[in-house]
Protein backbone atom coordinates (compact mmCIF):
# COMPACT_ATOMS: atom_id res chain seq x y z
CA UNK A 1 0.00 0.00 0.00
CA UNK A 2 1.28 3.23 -0.96
CA UNK A 3 1.70 6.38 1.08
CA UNK A 4 2.77 9.86 -0.80
CA UNK A 5 4.12 11.98 1.73
CA UNK A 6 5.26 15.08 -0.34
CA UNK A 7 7.30 18.12 1.10
CA UNK A 8 7.35 21.66 -0.28
CA UNK A 9 7.90 24.97 1.06
CA UNK A 10 5.86 28.15 1.37
CA UNK A 11 5.43 31.15 2.91
CA UNK A 12 7.94 30.58 5.37
CA UNK A 13 5.84 26.84 6.16
CA UNK A 14 6.85 23.60 5.10
CA UNK A 15 3.79 21.63 3.83
CA UNK A 16 3.90 17.87 4.26
CA UNK A 17 0.95 16.45 1.36
CA UNK A 18 0.21 13.10 2.67
CA UNK A 19 -1.53 10.62 -0.07
CA UNK A 20 -3.46 7.16 0.53
CA UNK A 21 -3.88 5.32 3.66
CA UNK A 22 -3.00 6.63 6.78
CA UNK A 23 -3.42 3.13 9.08
CA UNK A 24 -1.42 0.89 11.65
CA UNK A 25 0.83 0.26 8.82
CA UNK A 26 1.23 3.32 7.32
CA UNK A 27 1.45 5.49 10.23
CA UNK A 28 5.06 4.67 11.35
CA UNK A 29 6.90 6.31 7.78
CA UNK A 30 4.44 9.21 8.22
CA UNK A 31 5.35 9.80 11.69
CA UNK A 32 8.80 9.40 11.43
CA UNK A 33 8.99 11.68 8.11
CA UNK A 34 7.30 14.51 10.63
CA UNK A 35 9.88 14.07 12.73
CA UNK A 36 12.52 14.68 10.50
CA UNK A 37 10.80 17.14 9.78
CA UNK A 38 11.05 18.99 13.12
CA UNK A 39 14.48 17.72 14.02
CA UNK A 40 15.60 19.47 10.88
CA UNK A 41 14.28 22.79 12.46
CA UNK A 42 11.13 22.89 10.34
CA UNK A 43 8.99 24.15 13.14
CA UNK A 44 5.93 25.70 11.24
CA UNK A 45 4.01 22.85 9.57
CA UNK A 46 0.97 22.33 7.39
CA UNK A 47 0.23 19.24 6.50
CA UNK A 48 -2.43 18.68 4.05
CA UNK A 49 -4.67 15.73 4.27
CA UNK A 50 -6.55 16.27 0.48
CA UNK A 51 -5.25 13.38 -0.90
CA UNK A 52 -5.48 11.05 2.17
CA UNK A 53 -7.91 8.23 1.38
CA UNK A 54 -8.43 6.82 4.62
CA UNK A 55 -7.31 7.85 8.24
CA UNK A 56 -7.99 6.14 11.33
CA UNK A 57 -7.06 6.51 14.90
CA UNK A 58 -3.67 5.22 14.15
CA UNK A 59 -3.16 8.48 11.54
CA UNK A 60 -4.76 11.30 14.76
CA UNK A 61 -2.52 9.64 16.81
CA UNK A 62 0.51 10.75 14.58
CA UNK A 63 -1.33 14.18 14.33
CA UNK A 64 -1.03 14.81 18.06
CA UNK A 65 2.21 13.34 18.26
CA UNK A 66 3.66 16.28 15.98
CA UNK A 67 1.25 19.01 17.33
CA UNK A 68 2.81 18.29 20.35
CA UNK A 69 6.11 17.97 19.24
CA UNK A 70 5.66 21.18 17.31
CA UNK A 71 4.14 22.92 20.65
CA UNK A 72 6.91 22.23 22.65
CA UNK A 73 9.20 23.87 20.08
CA UNK A 74 6.94 27.13 20.04
CA UNK A 75 6.30 25.97 16.34
CA UNK A 76 2.94 25.50 14.55
CA UNK A 77 0.98 22.74 12.81
CA UNK A 78 -1.54 23.50 10.68
CA UNK A 79 -4.06 20.95 8.91
CA UNK A 80 -5.74 20.89 5.61
CA UNK A 81 -8.85 19.13 5.30
CA UNK A 82 -12.24 19.35 3.31
CA UNK A 83 -13.45 16.02 2.94
CA UNK A 84 -16.07 14.92 4.95
CA UNK A 85 -15.45 11.66 5.95
CA UNK A 86 -11.80 12.58 7.53
CA UNK A 87 -13.08 15.25 9.22
CA UNK A 88 -15.53 13.37 10.62
CA UNK A 89 -12.84 11.66 12.88
CA UNK A 90 -11.91 14.54 14.11
CA UNK A 91 -14.93 15.80 14.71
CA UNK A 92 -15.92 12.41 16.53
CA UNK A 93 -12.95 12.39 18.93
CA UNK A 94 -13.15 16.15 19.45
CA UNK A 95 -9.93 17.40 17.85
CA UNK A 96 -11.66 19.86 15.73
CA UNK A 97 -11.10 21.82 19.09
CA UNK A 98 -7.37 20.88 19.59
CA UNK A 99 -6.28 21.58 15.72
CA UNK A 100 -6.40 24.21 13.21
CA UNK A 101 -8.44 22.74 9.83
CA UNK A 102 -8.26 25.23 6.71
CA UNK A 103 -9.62 24.41 3.61
CA UNK A 104 -6.62 25.45 1.35
CA UNK A 105 -3.03 25.50 2.01
CA UNK A 106 -3.14 29.07 0.79
CA UNK A 107 -5.93 29.61 3.48
CA UNK A 108 -3.52 28.21 6.31
CA UNK A 109 -0.71 30.48 5.33
CA UNK A 110 -2.89 33.43 5.28
CA UNK A 111 -4.47 32.81 8.14
CA UNK A 112 -1.36 31.86 9.90
CA UNK A 113 0.49 35.21 8.82
CA UNK B 1 -23.22 -19.30 15.27
CA UNK B 2 -21.46 -17.88 11.65
CA UNK B 3 -23.92 -17.71 9.36
CA UNK B 4 -23.45 -20.37 6.05
CA UNK B 5 -23.43 -17.25 3.90
CA UNK B 6 -20.50 -15.39 6.03
CA UNK B 7 -17.40 -14.79 4.07
CA UNK B 8 -14.25 -15.36 6.23
CA UNK B 9 -10.88 -13.85 5.76
CA UNK B 10 -8.01 -15.11 7.94
CA UNK B 11 -4.97 -12.70 8.20
CA UNK B 12 -1.69 -12.78 9.78
CA UNK B 13 -1.67 -10.90 12.88
CA UNK B 14 0.82 -7.64 10.28
CA UNK B 15 0.23 -4.38 10.17
CA UNK B 16 0.25 -4.85 6.76
CA UNK B 17 -2.90 -6.71 6.48
CA UNK B 18 -5.52 -4.36 7.66
CA UNK B 19 -5.34 -2.99 4.41
CA UNK B 20 -7.01 -6.42 3.33
CA UNK B 21 -9.45 -6.42 5.83
CA UNK B 22 -10.82 -2.97 5.65
CA UNK B 23 -11.06 -3.87 1.08
CA UNK B 24 -12.93 -7.41 1.92
CA UNK B 25 -15.68 -5.43 4.23
CA UNK B 26 -16.28 -2.55 2.32
CA UNK B 27 -16.51 -4.65 -0.99
CA UNK B 28 -18.92 -7.14 1.06
CA UNK B 29 -20.71 -4.05 1.89
CA UNK B 30 -20.70 -1.69 -0.82
CA UNK B 31 -22.59 -4.85 -2.61
CA UNK B 32 -25.27 -4.06 0.43
CA UNK B 33 -27.35 -1.30 -1.65
CA UNK B 34 -28.87 -0.25 1.58
CA UNK B 35 -25.91 0.90 3.30
CA UNK B 36 -24.92 4.66 1.71
CA UNK B 37 -21.51 5.20 0.78
CA UNK B 38 -20.87 7.09 3.92
CA UNK B 39 -21.69 4.39 6.22
CA UNK B 40 -19.18 1.96 4.55
CA UNK B 41 -16.49 4.49 5.15
CA UNK B 42 -17.80 4.42 8.87
CA UNK B 43 -17.74 0.59 8.92
CA UNK B 44 -14.38 1.05 7.11
CA UNK B 45 -12.78 3.42 9.78
CA UNK B 46 -14.41 0.29 12.75
CA UNK B 47 -12.79 -2.67 11.58
CA UNK B 48 -9.67 -0.96 10.88
CA UNK B 49 -9.18 0.14 14.75
CA UNK B 50 -10.76 -3.42 15.67
CA UNK B 51 -8.03 -4.73 13.91
CA UNK B 52 -5.54 -2.83 14.24
CA UNK B 53 -6.16 -3.69 18.19
CA UNK B 54 -6.12 -7.58 17.20
CA UNK B 55 -3.12 -7.55 15.96
CA UNK B 56 -1.15 -5.12 18.43
CA UNK B 57 -3.08 -7.43 21.21
CA UNK B 58 -0.84 -10.09 19.45
CA UNK B 59 2.03 -8.58 19.18
CA UNK B 60 2.58 -8.48 22.96
CA UNK B 61 1.96 -12.16 23.37
CA UNK B 62 4.99 -12.34 20.00
CA UNK B 63 2.68 -15.45 19.31
CA UNK B 64 1.77 -16.07 15.62
CA UNK B 65 -1.93 -17.08 15.93
CA UNK B 66 -3.93 -15.07 13.28
CA UNK B 67 -7.02 -12.39 12.76
CA UNK B 68 -10.41 -13.73 11.48
CA UNK B 69 -12.56 -11.32 10.47
CA UNK B 70 -16.33 -12.70 9.32
CA UNK B 71 -18.88 -10.73 7.75
CA UNK B 72 -22.28 -11.56 6.65
CA UNK B 73 -25.21 -10.01 5.21
CA UNK B 74 -28.55 -10.15 7.04
CA UNK B 75 -31.86 -9.26 5.83
CA UNK B 76 -31.44 -5.97 7.66
CA UNK B 77 -28.46 -5.64 8.91
CA UNK B 78 -24.67 -6.29 7.62
CA UNK B 79 -22.19 -8.05 10.96
CA UNK B 80 -18.72 -8.15 10.87
CA UNK B 81 -17.14 -10.02 13.49
CA UNK B 82 -13.10 -9.56 14.39
CA UNK B 83 -11.35 -12.59 16.28
CA UNK B 84 -8.32 -12.06 17.65
CA UNK B 85 -6.10 -14.55 20.28
CA UNK B 86 -4.04 -12.09 22.09
CA UNK B 87 -4.18 -10.83 25.63
CA UNK B 88 -7.65 -9.77 26.00
CA UNK B 89 -8.73 -6.82 27.91
CA UNK B 90 -11.53 -5.23 30.34
CA UNK B 91 -13.11 -2.98 27.76
CA UNK B 92 -15.43 -1.51 31.07
CA UNK B 93 -12.01 -0.33 33.01
CA UNK B 94 -10.45 1.53 29.86
CA UNK B 95 -8.44 4.50 30.66
CA UNK B 96 -10.45 7.76 30.47
CA UNK B 97 -8.75 10.79 29.04
CA UNK B 98 -9.17 14.66 29.86
CA UNK B 99 -11.73 16.35 27.83
CA UNK B 100 -10.50 17.94 24.34
CA UNK B 101 -9.96 21.33 25.88
CA UNK B 102 -7.71 20.88 28.33
CA UNK B 103 -4.09 21.04 27.05
CA UNK B 104 -3.63 17.94 29.21
CA UNK B 105 -5.34 15.94 26.20
CA UNK B 106 -2.22 16.30 23.65
CA UNK B 107 -0.50 13.47 25.87
CA UNK B 108 -2.78 11.14 24.45
CA UNK B 109 -1.80 10.02 21.09
CA UNK B 110 -3.74 6.59 21.78
CA UNK B 111 -7.28 5.23 22.99
CA UNK B 112 -9.18 6.92 20.02
CA UNK B 113 -10.40 3.64 18.76
CA UNK B 114 -12.67 2.04 20.56
CA UNK B 115 -14.68 5.52 20.67
CA UNK B 116 -14.54 5.68 17.69
CA UNK B 117 -15.75 2.48 17.04
CA UNK B 118 -18.41 3.23 19.12
CA UNK B 119 -19.32 6.39 17.38
CA UNK B 120 -19.38 4.79 13.48
CA UNK B 121 -21.11 1.90 14.17
CA UNK B 122 -25.32 1.20 14.73
CA UNK B 123 -23.88 -1.67 17.00
CA UNK B 124 -20.97 -2.68 19.13
CA UNK B 125 -19.96 -5.79 21.45
CA UNK B 126 -16.68 -6.90 22.86
CA UNK B 127 -16.54 -10.31 24.22
CA UNK B 128 -12.84 -10.62 26.01
CA UNK B 129 -11.18 -13.28 28.04
CA UNK B 130 -7.71 -14.35 28.35
CA UNK B 131 -8.06 -16.65 25.07
CA UNK B 132 -8.66 -13.12 22.94
CA UNK B 133 -11.42 -10.88 21.95
CA UNK B 134 -14.42 -10.99 19.81
CA UNK B 135 -15.84 -7.91 18.31
CA UNK B 136 -19.18 -7.31 16.96
CA UNK B 137 -20.08 -4.65 13.96
CA UNK B 138 -23.48 -4.37 13.17
CA UNK B 139 -24.38 -1.86 10.77
CA UNK B 140 -28.34 -1.62 9.79
CA UNK B 141 -29.69 -1.05 6.87
CA UNK B 142 -30.76 2.61 6.35
CA UNK B 143 -34.34 1.37 5.27
CA UNK B 144 -34.44 -0.04 8.89
CA UNK B 145 -32.79 3.06 10.46
CA UNK B 146 -35.35 5.54 8.71
CA UNK B 147 -38.02 3.45 9.77
CA UNK B 148 -38.85 2.78 13.81
CA UNK B 149 -35.39 2.30 14.25
CA UNK B 150 -35.94 -1.41 16.17
CA UNK B 151 -33.07 -3.65 16.86
CA UNK B 152 -33.38 -6.81 14.88
CA UNK C 1 1.38 -27.33 4.15
CA UNK C 2 0.09 -23.40 4.75
CA UNK C 3 2.66 -20.84 5.05
CA UNK C 4 1.46 -18.82 8.44
CA UNK C 5 1.85 -15.87 6.45
CA UNK C 6 -0.59 -16.84 3.97
CA UNK C 7 -3.77 -15.21 3.64
CA UNK C 8 -7.01 -17.07 3.57
CA UNK C 9 -10.41 -16.29 2.13
CA UNK C 10 -13.32 -18.88 2.35
CA UNK C 11 -16.46 -18.02 0.59
CA UNK C 12 -19.49 -19.52 -0.02
CA UNK C 13 -19.96 -21.42 -2.92
CA UNK C 14 -21.69 -18.81 -5.12
CA UNK C 15 -21.32 -16.98 -8.20
CA UNK C 16 -21.34 -13.17 -5.90
CA UNK C 17 -18.15 -14.07 -4.40
CA UNK C 18 -16.01 -14.65 -7.05
CA UNK C 19 -15.02 -11.18 -7.10
CA UNK C 20 -14.12 -10.97 -3.61
CA UNK C 21 -11.05 -13.62 -4.74
CA UNK C 22 -10.05 -11.69 -7.49
CA UNK C 23 -9.68 -8.35 -5.07
CA UNK C 24 -8.43 -10.39 -2.42
CA UNK C 25 -5.98 -12.00 -4.58
CA UNK C 26 -4.71 -8.98 -6.84
CA UNK C 27 -4.47 -6.72 -3.26
CA UNK C 28 -2.01 -9.30 -2.35
CA UNK C 29 -0.29 -9.70 -5.67
CA UNK C 30 -0.05 -5.51 -6.10
CA UNK C 31 1.79 -5.22 -2.96
CA UNK C 32 4.41 -7.82 -4.28
CA UNK C 33 6.48 -4.78 -6.15
CA UNK C 34 8.38 -7.56 -8.00
CA UNK C 35 5.08 -8.41 -9.99
CA UNK C 36 4.13 -6.25 -12.80
CA UNK C 37 0.30 -4.79 -13.21
CA UNK C 38 -0.20 -6.81 -16.43
CA UNK C 39 0.94 -10.36 -14.74
CA UNK C 40 -1.42 -8.96 -11.36
CA UNK C 41 -4.29 -8.99 -14.22
CA UNK C 42 -3.60 -12.52 -15.47
CA UNK C 43 -3.53 -13.68 -12.04
CA UNK C 44 -6.58 -12.04 -11.66
CA UNK C 45 -8.36 -13.90 -14.70
CA UNK C 46 -6.47 -17.32 -13.41
CA UNK C 47 -8.06 -16.58 -10.27
CA UNK C 48 -11.48 -16.07 -11.42
CA UNK C 49 -11.53 -19.07 -14.04
CA UNK C 50 -10.52 -21.31 -10.87
CA UNK C 51 -12.89 -19.82 -8.40
CA UNK C 52 -15.68 -20.53 -11.17
CA UNK C 53 -15.14 -24.09 -11.60
CA UNK C 54 -14.98 -24.52 -7.94
CA UNK C 55 -18.10 -22.97 -7.67
CA UNK C 56 -19.84 -24.87 -10.44
CA UNK C 57 -18.68 -28.28 -9.19
CA UNK C 58 -19.96 -27.40 -5.60
CA UNK C 59 -23.79 -26.63 -7.68
CA UNK C 60 -23.31 -29.70 -9.33
CA UNK C 61 -23.68 -31.60 -5.83
CA UNK C 62 -26.23 -28.95 -3.94
CA UNK C 63 -23.88 -28.25 -1.14
CA UNK C 64 -23.16 -25.89 1.30
CA UNK C 65 -19.51 -26.35 1.16
CA UNK C 66 -17.45 -23.48 1.04
CA UNK C 67 -14.51 -22.28 -1.39
CA UNK C 68 -11.32 -21.83 0.60
CA UNK C 69 -8.55 -19.37 -1.18
CA UNK C 70 -5.28 -19.08 -0.05
CA UNK C 71 -2.61 -16.80 -0.85
CA UNK C 72 0.50 -15.91 0.16
CA UNK C 73 3.90 -14.59 -1.25
CA UNK C 74 6.91 -16.63 -0.81
CA UNK C 75 10.45 -14.66 -1.28
CA UNK C 76 10.42 -15.74 -4.99
CA UNK C 77 6.97 -16.21 -6.30
CA UNK C 78 3.50 -15.74 -5.10
CA UNK C 79 1.19 -18.95 -5.17
CA UNK C 80 -2.59 -19.08 -4.67
CA UNK C 81 -4.64 -22.23 -3.36
CA UNK C 82 -8.17 -22.71 -4.75
CA UNK C 83 -9.92 -25.12 -2.69
CA UNK C 84 -13.34 -26.54 -3.52
CA UNK C 85 -15.36 -29.95 -1.69
CA UNK C 86 -17.11 -30.38 -5.51
CA UNK C 87 -17.43 -32.70 -7.45
CA UNK C 88 -14.13 -33.53 -8.54
CA UNK C 89 -12.78 -34.23 -12.07
CA UNK C 90 -9.99 -35.90 -14.07
CA UNK C 91 -8.08 -32.81 -15.64
CA UNK C 92 -6.05 -35.60 -18.15
CA UNK C 93 -9.16 -36.35 -19.35
CA UNK C 94 -10.95 -33.42 -21.11
CA UNK C 95 -12.46 -33.10 -23.88
CA UNK C 96 -11.06 -31.42 -26.87
CA UNK C 97 -12.23 -28.94 -28.79
CA UNK C 98 -11.90 -28.45 -32.52
CA UNK C 99 -9.19 -25.89 -33.47
CA UNK C 100 -10.77 -22.11 -33.97
CA UNK C 101 -10.40 -21.84 -37.53
CA UNK C 102 -12.82 -24.86 -37.35
CA UNK C 103 -16.82 -23.57 -37.68
CA UNK C 104 -18.02 -26.17 -35.81
CA UNK C 105 -15.81 -24.18 -32.97
CA UNK C 106 -18.66 -22.07 -32.23
CA UNK C 107 -20.49 -25.23 -30.70
CA UNK C 108 -18.06 -24.72 -27.85
CA UNK C 109 -19.25 -21.59 -25.74
CA UNK C 110 -17.27 -23.42 -22.55
CA UNK C 111 -13.99 -24.82 -22.06
CA UNK C 112 -12.01 -22.12 -22.04
CA UNK C 113 -10.99 -21.89 -18.49
CA UNK C 114 -8.36 -24.41 -17.85
CA UNK C 115 -6.68 -23.51 -21.06
CA UNK C 116 -6.76 -19.78 -19.57
CA UNK C 117 -5.45 -20.95 -16.63
CA UNK C 118 -2.31 -22.61 -18.34
CA UNK C 119 -1.21 -19.63 -20.75
CA UNK C 120 -1.49 -16.84 -17.76
CA UNK C 121 0.18 -18.25 -14.82
CA UNK C 122 4.31 -19.56 -14.75
CA UNK C 123 2.99 -22.78 -12.71
CA UNK C 124 -0.01 -24.97 -12.37
CA UNK C 125 -1.09 -27.82 -10.48
CA UNK C 126 -4.77 -29.59 -10.01
CA UNK C 127 -5.29 -32.22 -7.53
CA UNK C 128 -8.55 -33.62 -8.21
CA UNK C 129 -10.53 -36.75 -6.66
CA UNK C 130 -13.81 -37.35 -5.21
CA UNK C 131 -13.13 -35.30 -2.27
CA UNK C 132 -13.44 -32.43 -4.22
CA UNK C 133 -10.16 -30.30 -6.33
CA UNK C 134 -7.37 -27.83 -5.22
CA UNK C 135 -5.80 -25.95 -7.76
CA UNK C 136 -2.16 -24.51 -7.21
CA UNK C 137 -1.23 -21.50 -9.14
CA UNK C 138 2.61 -19.84 -9.23
CA UNK C 139 3.44 -16.36 -10.38
CA UNK C 140 6.74 -16.30 -9.94
CA UNK C 141 8.72 -12.77 -9.66
CA UNK C 142 9.33 -11.14 -12.92
CA UNK C 143 13.38 -10.68 -11.16
CA UNK C 144 13.34 -14.26 -11.25
CA UNK C 145 12.02 -14.74 -14.88
CA UNK C 146 14.56 -12.22 -16.53
CA UNK C 147 17.45 -14.06 -15.02
CA UNK C 148 17.24 -18.42 -15.58
CA UNK C 149 14.07 -18.75 -15.07
CA UNK C 150 14.67 -21.55 -12.93
CA UNK C 151 11.55 -23.00 -10.60
CA UNK C 152 12.00 -22.59 -6.77
CA UNK D 1 -21.02 -5.69 -8.61
CA UNK D 2 -22.03 -3.63 -11.13
CA UNK D 3 -22.57 -4.08 -14.72
CA UNK D 4 -23.46 -1.34 -17.26
CA UNK D 5 -25.34 -2.65 -20.59
CA UNK D 6 -26.27 0.59 -22.65
CA UNK D 7 -28.07 0.01 -25.90
CA UNK D 8 -28.00 2.68 -28.73
CA UNK D 9 -28.53 2.44 -32.49
CA UNK D 10 -25.47 3.60 -35.22
CA UNK D 11 -26.04 3.03 -38.93
CA UNK D 12 -28.14 0.39 -38.92
CA UNK D 13 -26.36 -1.38 -35.87
CA UNK D 14 -27.11 -2.25 -32.91
CA UNK D 15 -24.61 -1.19 -30.22
CA UNK D 16 -24.30 -3.16 -26.86
CA UNK D 17 -21.70 -0.93 -24.54
CA UNK D 18 -20.42 -3.40 -21.79
CA UNK D 19 -19.25 -1.46 -18.59
CA UNK D 20 -17.85 -3.30 -15.29
CA UNK D 21 -16.78 -6.72 -14.85
CA UNK D 22 -17.96 -9.81 -16.88
CA UNK D 23 -17.66 -12.78 -14.27
CA UNK D 24 -19.68 -16.18 -13.58
CA UNK D 25 -21.98 -13.30 -11.39
CA UNK D 26 -22.51 -10.60 -13.99
CA UNK D 27 -22.37 -12.78 -17.41
CA UNK D 28 -25.90 -14.18 -17.29
CA UNK D 29 -27.68 -10.44 -17.35
CA UNK D 30 -25.16 -9.92 -20.28
CA UNK D 31 -26.16 -13.00 -22.18
CA UNK D 32 -29.62 -12.04 -21.38
CA UNK D 33 -29.45 -8.98 -22.93
CA UNK D 34 -27.79 -10.19 -26.28
CA UNK D 35 -30.54 -12.71 -26.62
CA UNK D 36 -33.72 -10.22 -26.10
CA UNK D 37 -31.76 -7.84 -28.52
CA UNK D 38 -31.50 -11.33 -31.26
CA UNK D 39 -35.32 -11.40 -30.64
CA UNK D 40 -36.40 -8.08 -31.20
CA UNK D 41 -34.89 -8.64 -34.47
CA UNK D 42 -31.75 -6.85 -33.99
CA UNK D 43 -29.50 -8.82 -36.46
CA UNK D 44 -26.30 -6.64 -36.83
CA UNK D 45 -24.83 -6.09 -33.10
CA UNK D 46 -21.66 -4.21 -32.31
CA UNK D 47 -20.79 -5.47 -28.75
CA UNK D 48 -18.43 -2.29 -27.43
CA UNK D 49 -16.03 -3.92 -24.74
CA UNK D 50 -14.16 -0.88 -24.32
CA UNK D 51 -15.61 -0.01 -20.81
CA UNK D 52 -14.90 -3.67 -19.17
CA UNK D 53 -12.85 -3.81 -16.41
CA UNK D 54 -12.30 -7.35 -16.47
CA UNK D 55 -13.27 -10.27 -18.58
CA UNK D 56 -12.73 -14.07 -18.06
CA UNK D 57 -13.42 -17.02 -20.26
CA UNK D 58 -17.69 -16.82 -18.99
CA UNK D 59 -17.56 -13.55 -20.91
CA UNK D 60 -15.56 -15.67 -23.82
CA UNK D 61 -19.20 -17.77 -23.50
CA UNK D 62 -21.49 -14.81 -23.65
CA UNK D 63 -19.92 -13.83 -26.70
CA UNK D 64 -19.45 -17.12 -28.71
CA UNK D 65 -23.07 -17.89 -27.97
CA UNK D 66 -24.27 -14.79 -29.03
CA UNK D 67 -22.08 -15.02 -31.99
CA UNK D 68 -23.76 -18.22 -33.34
CA UNK D 69 -27.16 -17.01 -32.42
CA UNK D 70 -26.61 -14.38 -34.82
CA UNK D 71 -24.95 -16.61 -37.62
CA UNK D 72 -27.98 -19.01 -37.84
CA UNK D 73 -30.51 -15.28 -38.60
CA UNK D 74 -27.77 -14.59 -41.11
CA UNK D 75 -26.72 -11.77 -38.96
CA UNK D 76 -23.44 -10.24 -37.39
CA UNK D 77 -21.65 -9.77 -34.32
CA UNK D 78 -18.86 -7.64 -34.22
CA UNK D 79 -16.85 -6.44 -31.39
CA UNK D 80 -15.05 -3.36 -30.42
CA UNK D 81 -12.11 -3.28 -28.03
CA UNK D 82 -8.26 -1.56 -27.55
CA UNK D 83 -7.45 -2.52 -24.29
CA UNK D 84 -4.61 -4.94 -24.18
CA UNK D 85 -5.34 -6.83 -20.81
CA UNK D 86 -9.19 -8.07 -22.51
CA UNK D 87 -7.24 -8.76 -26.07
CA UNK D 88 -4.52 -11.21 -24.78
CA UNK D 89 -7.75 -13.34 -23.66
CA UNK D 90 -8.94 -13.48 -27.66
CA UNK D 91 -5.38 -14.03 -28.39
CA UNK D 92 -4.67 -17.23 -25.90
CA UNK D 93 -8.12 -18.99 -26.48
CA UNK D 94 -8.03 -18.40 -30.44
CA UNK D 95 -10.98 -16.27 -30.36
CA UNK D 96 -9.27 -13.09 -32.51
CA UNK D 97 -9.64 -15.64 -35.22
CA UNK D 98 -13.58 -15.92 -34.58
CA UNK D 99 -14.38 -12.45 -34.12
CA UNK D 100 -14.09 -9.24 -35.98
CA UNK D 101 -12.52 -7.32 -33.56
CA UNK D 102 -11.93 -2.80 -34.15
CA UNK D 103 -10.42 0.04 -32.68
CA UNK D 104 -13.91 1.96 -32.21
CA UNK D 105 -17.58 1.41 -32.52
CA UNK D 106 -16.80 3.95 -35.61
CA UNK D 107 -14.17 1.70 -37.61
CA UNK D 108 -16.95 -1.19 -36.82
CA UNK D 109 -20.06 0.52 -38.73
CA UNK D 110 -17.06 1.87 -41.47
CA UNK D 111 -15.75 -1.48 -42.40
CA UNK D 112 -19.04 -3.32 -42.33
CA UNK D 113 -21.17 -1.10 -44.38
N1 LIG E 1 -8.53 -6.77 20.79
C1 LIG E 1 -7.92 -6.29 21.87
N2 LIG E 1 -7.14 -7.10 22.62
C2 LIG E 1 -6.52 -6.64 23.74
N3 LIG E 1 -6.61 -5.37 24.16
C3 LIG E 1 -7.38 -4.51 23.46
C4 LIG E 1 -8.08 -4.92 22.30
N4 LIG E 1 -8.77 -3.86 21.83
C5 LIG E 1 -8.52 -2.84 22.66
N5 LIG E 1 -7.68 -3.22 23.66
C6 LIG E 1 -7.16 -2.38 24.76
O1 LIG E 1 -7.93 -1.22 24.82
C7 LIG E 1 -7.11 -0.07 24.70
C8 LIG E 1 -7.87 1.05 24.00
O2 LIG E 1 -8.06 0.73 22.64
P1 LIG E 1 -8.31 1.90 21.59
O3 LIG E 1 -9.42 2.74 22.10
O4 LIG E 1 -8.52 1.27 20.27
O5 LIG E 1 -7.01 2.76 21.58
P2 LIG E 1 -5.50 2.37 21.26
O6 LIG E 1 -5.53 1.08 20.53
O7 LIG E 1 -5.01 3.52 20.46
O8 LIG E 1 -4.82 2.28 22.60
C9 LIG E 1 -5.89 -0.56 23.96
O9 LIG E 1 -4.76 0.22 24.25
C10 LIG E 1 -5.73 -1.96 24.52
O10 LIG E 1 -5.08 -1.96 25.74
N1 LIG F 1 -12.83 -27.54 -9.58
C1 LIG F 1 -13.44 -28.39 -10.45
N2 LIG F 1 -14.25 -29.36 -9.98
C2 LIG F 1 -14.89 -30.21 -10.81
N3 LIG F 1 -14.76 -30.16 -12.16
C3 LIG F 1 -13.96 -29.21 -12.70
C4 LIG F 1 -13.27 -28.27 -11.87
N4 LIG F 1 -12.54 -27.46 -12.69
C5 LIG F 1 -12.79 -27.88 -13.95
N5 LIG F 1 -13.65 -28.91 -13.96
C6 LIG F 1 -14.15 -29.63 -15.14
O1 LIG F 1 -13.36 -29.31 -16.24
C7 LIG F 1 -14.15 -28.76 -17.28
C8 LIG F 1 -13.38 -27.71 -18.07
O2 LIG F 1 -13.17 -26.56 -17.29
P1 LIG F 1 -12.88 -25.17 -17.98
O3 LIG F 1 -11.76 -25.35 -18.94
O4 LIG F 1 -12.67 -24.16 -16.91
O5 LIG F 1 -14.17 -24.85 -18.82
P2 LIG F 1 -15.68 -24.64 -18.37
O6 LIG F 1 -15.69 -24.42 -16.88
O7 LIG F 1 -16.13 -23.47 -19.16
O8 LIG F 1 -16.38 -25.90 -18.76
C9 LIG F 1 -15.38 -28.22 -16.58
O9 LIG F 1 -16.50 -28.18 -17.44
C10 LIG F 1 -15.56 -29.23 -15.47
O10 LIG F 1 -16.25 -30.37 -15.93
Amino acid sequence: MDLGLDVSERNGYTVLAVRGEVDVYTAPRFRERLIELVSEGKHRIIIDLEGVDFLDSTGLGVLVGGLKRLRSHDGDLLLVCTQSRILKVFEITGLTKVFSIYDSVDDAVGAAS
Amino acid sequence: MIDERAVQLEIPAGAEFVALARLVVSAMASAETQLSDDRVDDLKIAVSEACTNAIEAHDALETDERVLVQCWADDDHLEVRIEDRGTGFDVSNLPEHPPVTDPERLKFERGLGIPLIRALVDEVEFASSGEGTAVRLVMRHDEELDGNGLRP
